[in-house]
């Protein structure tokens, strides 16, 4: 259904801008990257949607920023963010979401949990962190060894939210498994 | 069996409340002493802001509530043990995915055990002839299903007072009767909103709210036939 | 955070949307390599005389940012640990600056005529199959989405409280995330029984 | 003005619908062609589940269901122009965030350009009296409140069929005997649900459903008078 589809894309993009509402933490190895709960967001997005609709629900969401709205981690907002070292990460997690909603939608048959876990650290740590480190060492002049040594920081972190993520869609696939729409495809 | 209040009376002194803005309630004054208490007024009329300061969701810009014996300020913590509230909208009341899981819930903040509150959570539902809805998803019910759940896992709490927000709305006329029924012969103090004006015809006493402030008060006849005397006056000029 | 649409009308409610968004982006983009102290400061200035201008309903709204507090002052410290304070203070003022702004245009623009103003834009799209329509309703329902996703958080934490007394805290993330899928299950169907995502078929005209 | 259809007629053909498992209908059929119908039932007799393949919301799992004219599986998306559908919940029908949005959008489906639409909107709440919500946020609103901003937002797209689902569950006395008096003079064919049964004393035909078949059919005084029955019967056995 055309309508729920919509729709789903702009919850997941109004759940990863309220993802941005909690505290964030400046890392100067990094070069300015956050630690935000928004990595979650975009895994978040692939897992409940599959791959398209995650995709497409993070690129609504780049839209509304781009805009001017304040949706980023921190209240961070408008064209300046694609400006900052932080680009690469951003426009990854257009490509994060769709490898991680598309690992779920090939591991159909394997449990709920499991295979959110495998398609979040592969597209949301993976994947994401690929477009990332590209994006650091360009903007922050560093060489992709070194930017790729500083995105080390996030490791811990992003595991912690792909097991997060694994344990939501296994509590939504249990009180409401049409939810899941990257089952349904 | 509900713990008797040593002091059973909700009383209101020169209560003020503001919403968005908007007074809602307009420097209210209330004894509550009966044990069956009607709330009527039209959409808007402050009824469920009203009662909302019973238990504590909101606390007056002004004046002071007190609900058997606890201040609304100080106490606010301590007032959902006493007042059992069931919401106009199941979907505002509603907190877990499963029908007993809900009930459960309700169990353990009257004091059972984890577990225990758990087994009883399905004894609880057969009271009602609902043992069979208890691994059922919320979400798949009814919307008078729905708020039959509201209502059964407010009552198993048993608390002194119970506030009831248009309990009845969507419910068919069996299960209401029943309820109704049922609610007559409990011990406790009972404060209801409804728009279906039969419901108070055996109460103590029934209040007319008009703009958060008190346009009668007393036996249920004299208050119900002036309220729907000024509905059928209002009615008579046509919409649109 | 995005403020919810205020019903008082001040003067910026009437300037059109479109001029608003253009003039949030090109501030933002013009202040993102600032740092220095004396700029923000005075961008923080200008905001919060933008504010009094809209009188006391908007400056009500500023309250918003209390949940803003601890972020400013995690930034504040790290940088002050960094040795550069100064600039924690500059990072920290264009922040809440841009916040307010953005929340200033948020507070006075209502959503239909925030889709008036973007849909010009996404006309090209139409090439490709793709209703601008549907963009500017996905835009509207994704930004009314972020208010009311605290609401439902604050309901449940309300049905908590009343049976409870206390607070539901992370307890309510399970139930939370459920419950934003009625959300959404509900919207599509709201939608659907008023026609569905417009754009998609032939309207027909009525006199 | 609604546009007539050329064929006023709802006809479900041996229709079983099938919800997380269950049976909701049974191999209905039913042809519907009065103007005023109402639709009464026990809670979860399948009442919201019939009305939503009216208008496309479910779709049966065998059988045939068209409306006016519309194949319900074929045209499902035409389906909402020609059947306007009040939500038993508000909270499941509002989609935007203010009163004047949410009625602007409803004239906007119905065909308006989008500025008329918006200037609109204002207007046709002034011919219920409710001009002053147009900037309210709804979700500022009291439940009734909402209720009434989901009526109008509906009866302002004029459509053939109106289908209430309990529309009216939440509104005061005087709201109620307003809409009600509006709604008997819509050229419309209209699909009303209620608990409040004294809603279709003037109705051309009563459904009584129960567990997803037809138990009853016929004039108004007749089927109410059984379900008041019956309701009577099942309420002599008590809760608990
Ligand atoms: N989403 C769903 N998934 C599974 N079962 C459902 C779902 N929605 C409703 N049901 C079940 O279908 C049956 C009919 O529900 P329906 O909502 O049509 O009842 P109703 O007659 O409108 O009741 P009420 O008077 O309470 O509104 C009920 O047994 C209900 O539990
Ligand atoms: N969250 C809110 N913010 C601002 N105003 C509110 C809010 N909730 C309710 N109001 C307003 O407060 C007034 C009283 O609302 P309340 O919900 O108490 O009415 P009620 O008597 O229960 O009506 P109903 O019969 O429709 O349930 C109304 O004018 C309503 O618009
Ligand atoms: O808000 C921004 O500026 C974008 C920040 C991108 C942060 C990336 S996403 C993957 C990795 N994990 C984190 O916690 N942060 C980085
Ligand atoms: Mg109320
Ligand atoms: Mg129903």
């Amino acid at each position: 259904m055309k309508d729920r589809s919509l729709v789903q894309i702009a919850l997941y993009a109004a759940i990863f801008a309220v993802l941005g509402l909690l505290p964030k933490f400046d890392l100067p190895f990094a070069g300015g990257v956050p630690i935000t709960a928004q990595s979650m967001g975009a895994m978040l997005a692939g897992v409940m949607l599959g791959a398209w609709r995650g995709a497409l629900s993070i690129v609504l969401l780049l839209f509304v920023v781009a805009l001017g709205a304040p949706l980023l981690a921190g209240g961070r907002g408008g064209l300046g963010v694609f400006f900052t070292p932080s680009v690469g990460f951003i426009v990854g997690w257009v490509a994060a979401a769709f490898v991680t909603g598309w690992l779920m939608q090939a591991m159909r048959r394997q449990s709920v949990l499991a295979s959110a876990l495998i398609a979040s650290v592969v597209g949301g740590i993976v994947v994401e962190y690929a477009f990332g480190i590209v994006g650091l060492s360009l903007k922050a002049g560093l060489s992709l060894a070194d930017a790729t040594k500083a995105c080390l920081i996030f490791i811990p972190g992003d595991a912690i939210k792909a097991v997060l993520v694994a344990l939501i869609a296994q509590t939504v696939a249990r009180g409401m498994p049409d939810a899941l729409l990257s089952r349904h495809v | 069996m509900p713990s008797p209040s040593p002091d059973p009376l909700i009383r209101l002194d020169k209560v003020t409340l503001r919403r968005g803005g908007r007074v809602v309630l307009d420097a209210l004054s209330l004894e509550l002493a009966e044990k069956r208490i009607g709330l009527i007024g039209t959409n808007g009329s402050g009824k469920s802001s009203l009662v909302r300061l019973f238990n504590g969701l909101l606390s007056a810009d002004e004046g002071r509530v007190v609900v058997h014996g606890l201040d609304a300020t100080d106490k606010a913590a301590e007032l959902p043990r006493k007042v059992g509230f069931i919401f106009q909208n199941p979907d505002h009341q509603i907190i877990f995915p499963t029908v007993a899981e809900e009930v459960a819930f309700s169990l353990e903040q009257a004091g059972r055990p984890r577990r225990e509150a758990a087994r009883e959570a399905v004894p609880a539902l057969a009271r009602f002839g609902r043992a069979h809805w208890a691994e059922r998803p919320v979400h798949t019910l009814s919307e008078g299903e729905k708020q039959l759940v509201c209502i059964i896992a407010v009552l198993v709490m048993e608390p002194a007072v119970l506030v009831f927000d248009e309990p009845f709305s969507s419910l068919d006329l069996p299960t209401r009767r029943r309820l109704e029924a049922l609610i007559a012969t409990l011990p406790q103090q009972v404060v209801m909103i409804a728009h279906e004006l039969d419901a108070f015809a055996a109460y103590d006493r029934v209040i007319w709210l008009d703009e958060g402030r008190v346009r009668m008060d007393g036996p249920p006849d004299a208050v119900v036939g002036a309220y729907r005397a000024f509905a059928e006056a209002v009615s008579a000029e046509p919409f649109a | 955070m995005i403020s919810l649409y205020l019903a008082e009308r001040t003067w910026l409610h009437g300037v059109p949307a479109g001029w608003k968004l253009l003039a949030l982006a090109l501030v933002s983009l013009f202040v993102a390599p600032f740092d220095a102290l004396a700029p923000m400061a005075g961008l923080l200035a200008a905001t919060l005389a933008l504010y009094a201008t809209l009188g006391r309903p908007a400056l009500r709204q500023i309250a918003l940012l209390r949940p803003m507090w601890p972020l400013i002052a995690i930034l504040l410290a790290f940088h002050w640990w960094r040795g550069d304070p100064v600039l924690g203070v500059a990072v920290a003022l264009r922040l809440l600056a841009m916040v307010l702004l953005a929340n200033a245009v948020t507070m006075t623009t209502r959503m239909d005529a925030m889709m008036d103003a973007v849909e010009p834009l996404l006309r090209p799209l139409a090439l490709v199959g793709v209703s601008p329509r549907a963009v500017a309703l996905a835009v509207a329902m994704m930004i009314r989405f972020v208010p009311l996703l605290f609401a439902l958080w604050e309901a449940l934490g309300e049905s908590w409280r009343a049976r409870t007394g206390r607070r539901g805290g992370w307890r309510l993330l399970a139930p939370f995330c459920i419950q934003t899928l009625r959300l959404s299950h509900h919207t599509a169907e709201a939608l659907a029984a008023r026609g569905g995502v417009p754009g998609t078929l032939p309207r027909t005209r009525r006199q």
